[in-house]
């Protein structure tokens, strides 16, 4: 979409600009943040020595705006958007009727098959309409609409306690199954598929993924501080449905106070262990998380578990961890509401399929800025409209400035000058420089054959460090998608 | 193209009838050659020759007449064929001097060149570049430059030649080189020098010629170039 | 370096008088085959191979024909020779490595027209190199080949790639690439001289 | 609540890169104390220099640019420091029109006629030099000493030939300078044909005769310091050029001192510094991929040290860097990395049929 | 194909331009690179180069029924190699230094495509009248183009033309042109100016 830019308003970012408009300056405050309890020298030079993966970036981390914030509730909205499908895999089916009175946390949807999951009522209230509603992944779904009772205590109505110590590994992945779990990091993966341990394979370690490489996002680093009883639970819920020997929280080393939270609550001699590792884009990636830990590189096409590993989202576990005791069902998340658009930004626990304009609105959304994005700014995708919920994938909004919009579109593009920015960067080793001049010229399949584009999972390092402007990631999505469709064609 | 003619072509001629056909078509040709070269053959020798002469008598001024040698490890032999020693005789039938071929990598390939050798004096008195494929305008000053030139009117090659700066000869054994050219004139230089061993030759060669009084030819003692 | 010994002389034909930038032989195999990387190898491997047999060919041809005086049918023996060794090569190889058959196949026949094979037979007979001088120079020769038909193939891949002015499509873009390679074969003039 | 317009956009939505332009002219800045040096040792004739192949350089681009219907490129500073860095190659008595026609061939077939900016397979400065050298074999040989004393009142006779004429012979006002002492000949040539050693402090400095910006290694090796800090420049090149010119100079060296220089001398004479920092890193016409960074530097050392040993040229850099240039796509193609997870080195798949 | 076709002067001009061996067909180019760095050169390598095309096409299409498909290559190559054998006595007799400036390449017009080209897509089709007329239109296209070549790589190079000095003594000769790398940049300009009268009369064809 073209957009005319006119004179930047004052409003709006005004306030953060100090923070933002200069990258340096940004990311020396970050730096503040880095080890709370010691100096940052001395944070830098225990850098030295955490394990990483080569290549990557660092963007300016900006997540200044909430570190410090402590995760608040927010009073219900009225109405909540609830897709039928917001996780990957088939959709749900709705147990409900239009005009049914539903209880928080009562089951609404039920999973339609293994790879689906069922849905809870985030709060109590009425459904009012069943239809099609945009929303962020792009094409309209069918919705559960529910309209919230207003005035309602808003009690858990559902859910008994049960012995998780009792149960067996495949009673474990179905009871996960009943939470609705899903990958809370973004994938919206359920979460029990990925619990199943392929035959022929063996877990010998769960990696708890607490890196929340992406610029801005705190949701990871709050639940870490908050909540590290129920993410050790969690972990150790997944180590014994996976027949790990061992579980491992890590988390980036601008983070070393969640470290320190989760070892708090760690018994000593834990199977259970809590460490640091550097601080990078895009850390967070699973494979690149089991390089930084385990020194493991799991081969290209296969899943973790080939090098015995899974690999979970912090809040993922630590959602488990607090619903397998009660055998509830996922009703809410934190979600950071953050970046130089927002006057109030913060972490907030919301009910599922609050609707972002609500949000926006109770954070003091100013209403000029037009980039908005669900997710972080290195993978997260831009929102089409207001109207668009929270899901259970989306951990972060983050409203940008006009004032970086109009920076990002006066950088002109120029041809691929071969400046190995990009090779440097690519965490997959790729080579985005020759990738990217063969999708110039629509070579997408010598891309796939020659230049492993499956290999790629668009984390945006490429584009990021571009001194030529080149949509290099944007490029490999197209030629992926075109390949797709040759394939599917074919076939 | 072919394989789609080949494989159109159902009846097989006889071998002995291809055999014929090839053997006609290398019978006339033989006869073409053979003749264009007996009817060019003389044309080609004296063509030969005129060149040959014109290098020869160009490193020997005053030579209108020469004979042919091969100087090898073995000695100087008189021969026509593979010729590589020519000894050049002025109108009275003098001796003028000796032509030497010599050659030296240069800048972009083999150097190879002809000069007046003088055995008497023992100094070179004339040179012609006979290949080079030296640079243009820069490397290629040994063919023509004159100043360059001047060096081999009178040169002692009685011990080890040196080729020196433009401008900067003081000794009878040096050769001023072309300014830019360093590379090229050091290829002249190194193919003189080179020829000290087959000069050896040639010197005891021409004291024997010169010793023996049975000489064929009709060479008179007071010709010398003294 | 003496100019006569085998390392001078290969490396002579190999990068200061290059056969193909610098002698301009095999130059339609140098601008047809030099598409892509792997096939230049390929023809470059094929043709070396060759002019090592034909080099031994022409070398005892020429032997033969000094002998009995019949210098003047060099010409038509050398490109007979050469086709044959081509076919006899050729024959070879399909017996015996089916492997490098399948990748040389196709070159085979063409070198047969390929002049650099009959200028390589041609100049060491003209300059009386002796058999190891003959086989350092086609050495030298097909390895020059070979590394200028490879250079070549890399830059025009890569050059696929760009966005070309109309003038610069086909064969004037691989002539200026071969121009360009020419001056910078220049600074080779004079190595080990 | 005003309804915003909501930009659609993919991922990622941040960038943080020095724009093209902005790299281009760095490394302009970064050369400027060059061409300040080269104007000071050899007065207004570099001065003149320099100004007509930028002028040319930048001229040419904007003309084909017109020509071809496109968007001027002339503003992304390319332009400049191909114009700038020819200047600097050529020697300071270098005729004008001839450093023009150098501009023309760097610009017009070095540059635009493989599509541009990106798409250049050799460095266009060095097209330039190279046409210029293969072309003017004579001028470009021709040194002049650095330091004249009326370097700052009178140009070079040379400098301004009539156009396609041939440069008046330098050799009388050379004889006619007022100090003696200074030589025209460049410490290379001096080395490799004199076996006449230049002072390391001299090389170092650049008080010798020589290409116009070629001569101070400590100048280009500080603007080149300045550019790596920056992060414009890929000391990784840089490093595995001069590095390896020096091990393969030191082999010979200890071999035979007497016959070859010594490696200090190989890394500070000649153009081999200004080419390393300079023209090695062209980012356009060296390799991408971490291995052949290394194997190209390594290349260019090689070659360089080749020519200058065993060569009929006393200098070898241009065209050690142009060969280099010309083994990129097949330095890129033989080096993919591996990538994360491989199980083998990726292999090039077969051509197509 | 009817076999009494009348001579046009199609026959006879088709090399000369619409398919001229170098500009257009991309034959031969191993002399066109390497001879042309005189005038005099040039048209010496292409006269030989037609007096072999002319002979060889003529005999080729004498022969033509006689020799069988199987051997014909061979038969061509053969009698090719004759006229070049020929050819490269009669320059020796001409003149040594001429013989000598081609060098090899007299001998190298052997394998030269254009001729086995044409001996074998068209005097072995066509009568021998036809063969000649078609044979001396491409010898005289290839001579053109090597012209091309030597009159600007002679002039620029050496300020000279067939030996004769037609510049200014003052004028800088830009050796680069008679050296190795001047041949193709040369060539290459030719092409491009080739194509880019084609495309010209292309666009003016269409527009009238």
């Amino acid at each position: 979409m073209k957009m005319k830019f006119g004179v930047p308003p004052s409003g709006g970012f005004s306030e953060d600009a100090s923070a933002t408009s200069t990258v340096s300056h940004a990311r020396k405050a970050s730096r503040d943040l880095k080890a709370p309890g010691g100096s940052r020298l001395k944070a830098e030079l225990r850098s030295v020595f955490r394990g990483s993966f080569s290549h990557g970036i660092h963007p300016a981390e900006n997540k200044q705006f909430t570190a410090g914030k402590a995760i608040r509730r927010l009073p219900f909205p009225e109405r909540l958007v609830l897709p039928l499908s917001m996780h990957a895999g088939k959709p749900s089916v709705p147990l409900v009727r239009k005009g049914q009175e539903v209880v928080r946390g009562e089951p609404i949807a039920r999973a339609d098959g293994f790879v689906s999951v069922p849905l809870h009522a985030p709060a109590s209230g009425v459904i009012s309409e069943i239809r099609l509603m945009p929303t962020a992944r792009g094409p309209r779904t069918l919705s559960l609409i529910l309209d919230v009772y207003a005035g309602d205590p808003q009690e858990v109505g559902y859910g008994a306690p049960a012995d998780v110590g009792a149960l067996s590994p495949d009673e474990i992945v179905t009871a996960v199954q009943n939470t609705g779990l899903v990958g809370l990091g973004g994938a919206a993966f359920p979460t029990h598929v990925k619990m199943k341990v392929p035959e022929g394979s063996q877990i010998d370690t769960i990696l708890i993924n607490g890196c929340e490489c992406e610029p801005f996002l705190t949701t990871d680093h709050r639940l870490m501080l908050e909540q590290a009883a129920d993410l050790v639970e969690g972990t150790r819920i997944l180590m014994r449905a996976m027949g790990a020997k061992r579980g491992i929280i890590a988390t980036e080393d601008n983070k070393l106070d969640a470290v320190d939270a989760i070892r708090k609550v760690l018994k000593p001699n834990d199977t259970v262990s809590a460490m640091a590792v550097e601080t990078k884009y895009p850390q967070g990636a699973e494979k690149m998380l089991i390089k930084s830990v385990l020194n493991r590189e799991v081969p290209g096409g296969t899943f973790p578990s080939a090098v015995g590993v899974g690999v979970f989202n912090v809040a993922t576990t630590a959602q488990m961890g607090q619903l397998m005791p009660m055998q509830r069902g996922v009703i809410e998340r934190v979600v950071t509401v953050t970046g130089p658009g927002v006057q109030r930004p913060g972490n907030f626990m919301v009910p599922i399929g609050t609707p972002i304009r609500w949000l926006l609105e109770t954070c003091g959304f100013s209403g000029s800025a037009r980039h908005l994005i669900m997710g972080g700014p290195m993978m997260g995708g831009t929102v089409s409209s207001l109207d668009v919920p929270i899901t259970k994938g989306c951990g972060g909004l983050l409203v940008l400035s006009e004032h970086q919009l109009t920076t990002e579109a006066q950088m002109r593009r120029y041809p691929c000058i071969s400046c190995a920015a990009c090779v440097k960067a690519c965490p997959m080793h790729l080579n985005p420089c020759e990738l990217g001049r063969l999708a110039y010229k629509g070579q997408y399949e010598t891309m796939a054959e020659s230049y492993h584009l499956n290999d790629c999972f668009e984390c945006g390092s490429c584009s990021y460090v571009c001194p030529a402007a080149i949509p290099l990631v944007q490029y490999f999505r197209i030629a992926k998608s075109s390949n797709r469709e040759k394939a599917a064609k074919a076939s | 193209m072919s394989d789609a003619d080949a494989m159109e072509i159902p009846p097989q001629p006889s071998a002995l009838r291809l055999i014929a056909t090839l053997g006609g078509i290398a019978v006339m040709s033989g006869l073409l050659v053979v003749s264009t070269v007996q009817l060019t053959a003389p044309r080609i020798a004296e063509n030969r020759r005129v060149a040959l002469e014109r290098a020869v008598f160009s490193v020997l001024p005053g030579a209108v007449r020469r004979e042919s040698y091969r100087v090898d490890e073995t000695g100087v032999v008189q021969t026509e064929a593979n010729a590589n020693l020519y000894a050049g005789y002025d109108e009275s039938g003098a001796l003028i001097g000796y032509a030497l071929e010599g050659a030296a990598r240069g800048y972009q390939d083999v150097v190879r060149l002809l000069y007046g050798f003088d055995p008497e004096t023992e100094t070179v008195i004339g040179m012609t570049v006979l290949q080079s494929t030296e640079t243009p305008g820069l490397g290629d000053k040994i063919i023509h430059d004159e100043a360059f030139h001047e060096n081999f009117r009178l040169l002692d090659v009685s011990r080890p030649v040196e080729v020196v700066k433009a401008g900067e000869k003081t000794e009878p054994w040096q050769i001023d080189g072309i300014s830019g050219a360093t590379v090229s004139s050091q290829a002249v230089g190194e193919a003189i020098r080179r020829g000290a061993e087959q000069r050896e030759a040639v010197l005891t060669f021409h004291r024997a010629d010169r010793a023996d009084p049975i000489d064929p030819t009709d060479r008179t003692e007071e010709g010398g170039t003294q | 370096m003496n100019p006569g010994s085998a390392p001078a002389i290969f490396l002579d034909a190999f990068l200061i008088n290059n056969f193909v930038l610098a002698m301009f032989l095999g130059i339609c195999p140098f601008l047809g085959v030099s598409g892509k990387v792997k096939t230049a190898g390929n023809m470059g491997m094929a043709v070396t191979f060759v002019m090592i047999v034909s080099s031994l060919c022409a070398f005892g041809i020429n032997k033969l024909l000094v002998r009995y005086d019949l210098e003047f049918l060099r010409l038509i023996c050398f490109i007979a020779v050469i086709a044959s060794a081509v076919q006899l090569v050729e024959m070879t190889i399909k017996k015996f490595s089916p492997a490098l058959f399948r990748a040389l196949g196709i070159f085979l026949p063409l070198i047969t027209t390929n002049c650099a094979i009959l200028g390589l037979a041609l100049f060491q007979t003209a300059r009386e190199y002796s058999l190891v001088q003959s086989i350092a120079f086609s050495l030298g020769a097909g390895a020059g080949f070979s590394l200028a038909l490879l250079l070549m193939a890399g830059l025009r891949e890569k050059l696929d790639l760009a966005d070309l002015p109309g003038v610069a499509r086909g064969a004037a873009l691989t002539l200026i690439l071969a121009g360009m390679l020419s001056l910078a074969f220049m600074g080779f003039a004079g190595l080990g001289g | 609540m005003s309804e915003p317009a909501v930009q659609l956009k993919t991922s990622p939505h941040l960038r943080d890169a020095h724009p093209v332009d902005k790299i281009m002219r760095h490394v302009v800045y970064a050369l400027m104390p060059i061409c300040l040096f080269s104007i000071y040792q050899f007065g207004l004739s570099v001065l003149a220099l320099i100004i007509c192949c930028t002028l040319v350089c930048v001229g040419t681009e904007d003309l084909f640019c017109r020509l071809n219907h496109r968007p001027s490129t002339a503003g992304d500073w390319s332009a400049v420091i191909t114009g700038i860095l020819l200047a600097l190659i050529l020697p300071p008595s270098f005729p004008l029109w001839m450093a023009a026609v150098a501009s023309f061939v760097s610009i017009a077939v070095g540059k635009l006629f493989f599509g541009g900016l990106g798409f250049n397979v050799f460095n266009p400065a060095l097209v330039g030099r190279a046409f210029a050298q293969a072309a003017f074999t004579v001028p470009i040989t021709t040194w002049t000493p650095a330091m004249v004393q009326v370097r700052f009142k009178e140009f070079i006779p040379s400098t301004f030939t009539f156009p396609f004429a041939s440069p008046p012979d330098l050799r009388p006002w050379m004889d006619g300078l007022p100090i003696d002492g200074f030589t025209g000949a460049t410490p290379l040539a001096l080395m490799k044909f004199d076996h006449i050693d230049t002072e390391a402090a001299e090389l170092f400095v650049g008080t010798v005769a020589g290409s116009a910006g070629e001569t101070s290694s400590l100048l280009i090796l500080l603007c080149g310091c300045y550019l790596a800090f920056r992060k414009m420049l890929n000391w990784k090149i840089v490093a595995s050029v001069l590095g390896s010119a020096a091990l393969f100079s030191l082999v010979f060296w200890l071999k035979s001192p007497e016959l070859y220089p010594t490696p200090l001398f190989t890394l500070t004479s000649g153009g081999l510094m200004l080419g390393a920092v300079f023209m090695a890193t062209d980012m356009v016409s060296s390799p991408v991929t971490p291995l052949g960074i290394v194997l190209y530097g390594v290349l260019i050392g090689v070659v360089t040290v080749m020519i200058r040993l065993f060569g009929g040229l006393n200098e070898g850099v241009m065209y050690a860097i142009l060969l280099a240039n010309a083994a990129t796509p097949l330095l890129n193609d033989l080096t993919q990395p591996r990538i994360y997870g491989a199980t083998r080195k990726p292999r090039r798949k077969e051509a197509k049929a | 194909m009817s076999k009494s076709e009348a001579i046009t002067l199609q026959t006879f001009t088709q090399g000369l331009w619409k398919e001229n061996p170098v500009f257009v067909m991309m034959l031969g180019l191993c002399p066109v690179l390497a001879v042309t760095n005189t005038a005099m050169n040039s048209l010496a390598m292409g006269v030989a180069t037609t007096f072999v095309l002319v002979c060889s096409g003529f005999l080729v299409s004498l022969l033509r029924h006689v020799i069988p498909k199987q051997v014909r290559i061979a038969s061509y190559i053969i009698i090719i190699a004759t006229f070049v054998t020929m050819a490269d006595y009669l320059i020796q007799a001409i003149s040594l230094d001429l013989y000598q400036a081609l060098g090899a390449f007299i001998q190298l017009i052997v394998v030269n495509c254009i001729i086995l080209g044409r001996a074998e897509a068209y005097a072995s089709k066509n009568g021998p009248l036809k063969a000649v007329v078609n044979g001396a239109g491409m010898g005289l296209g290839f001579t053109f183009a090597l012209l091309c070549l030597g009159v600007v790589r002679e002039v620029l190079g050496s300020g000279s033309l067939f030996g004769l000095q037609v510049m200014p003594d003052a004028f800088q000769p830009w050796s680069i042109f008679v050296l190795p790398p001047g041949a193709f940049f040369v060539l290459a300009f030719w092409l491009m100016l080739f194509a880019w009268i084609e495309e010209r009369k292309r666009k003016g064809g269409k527009a009238a």
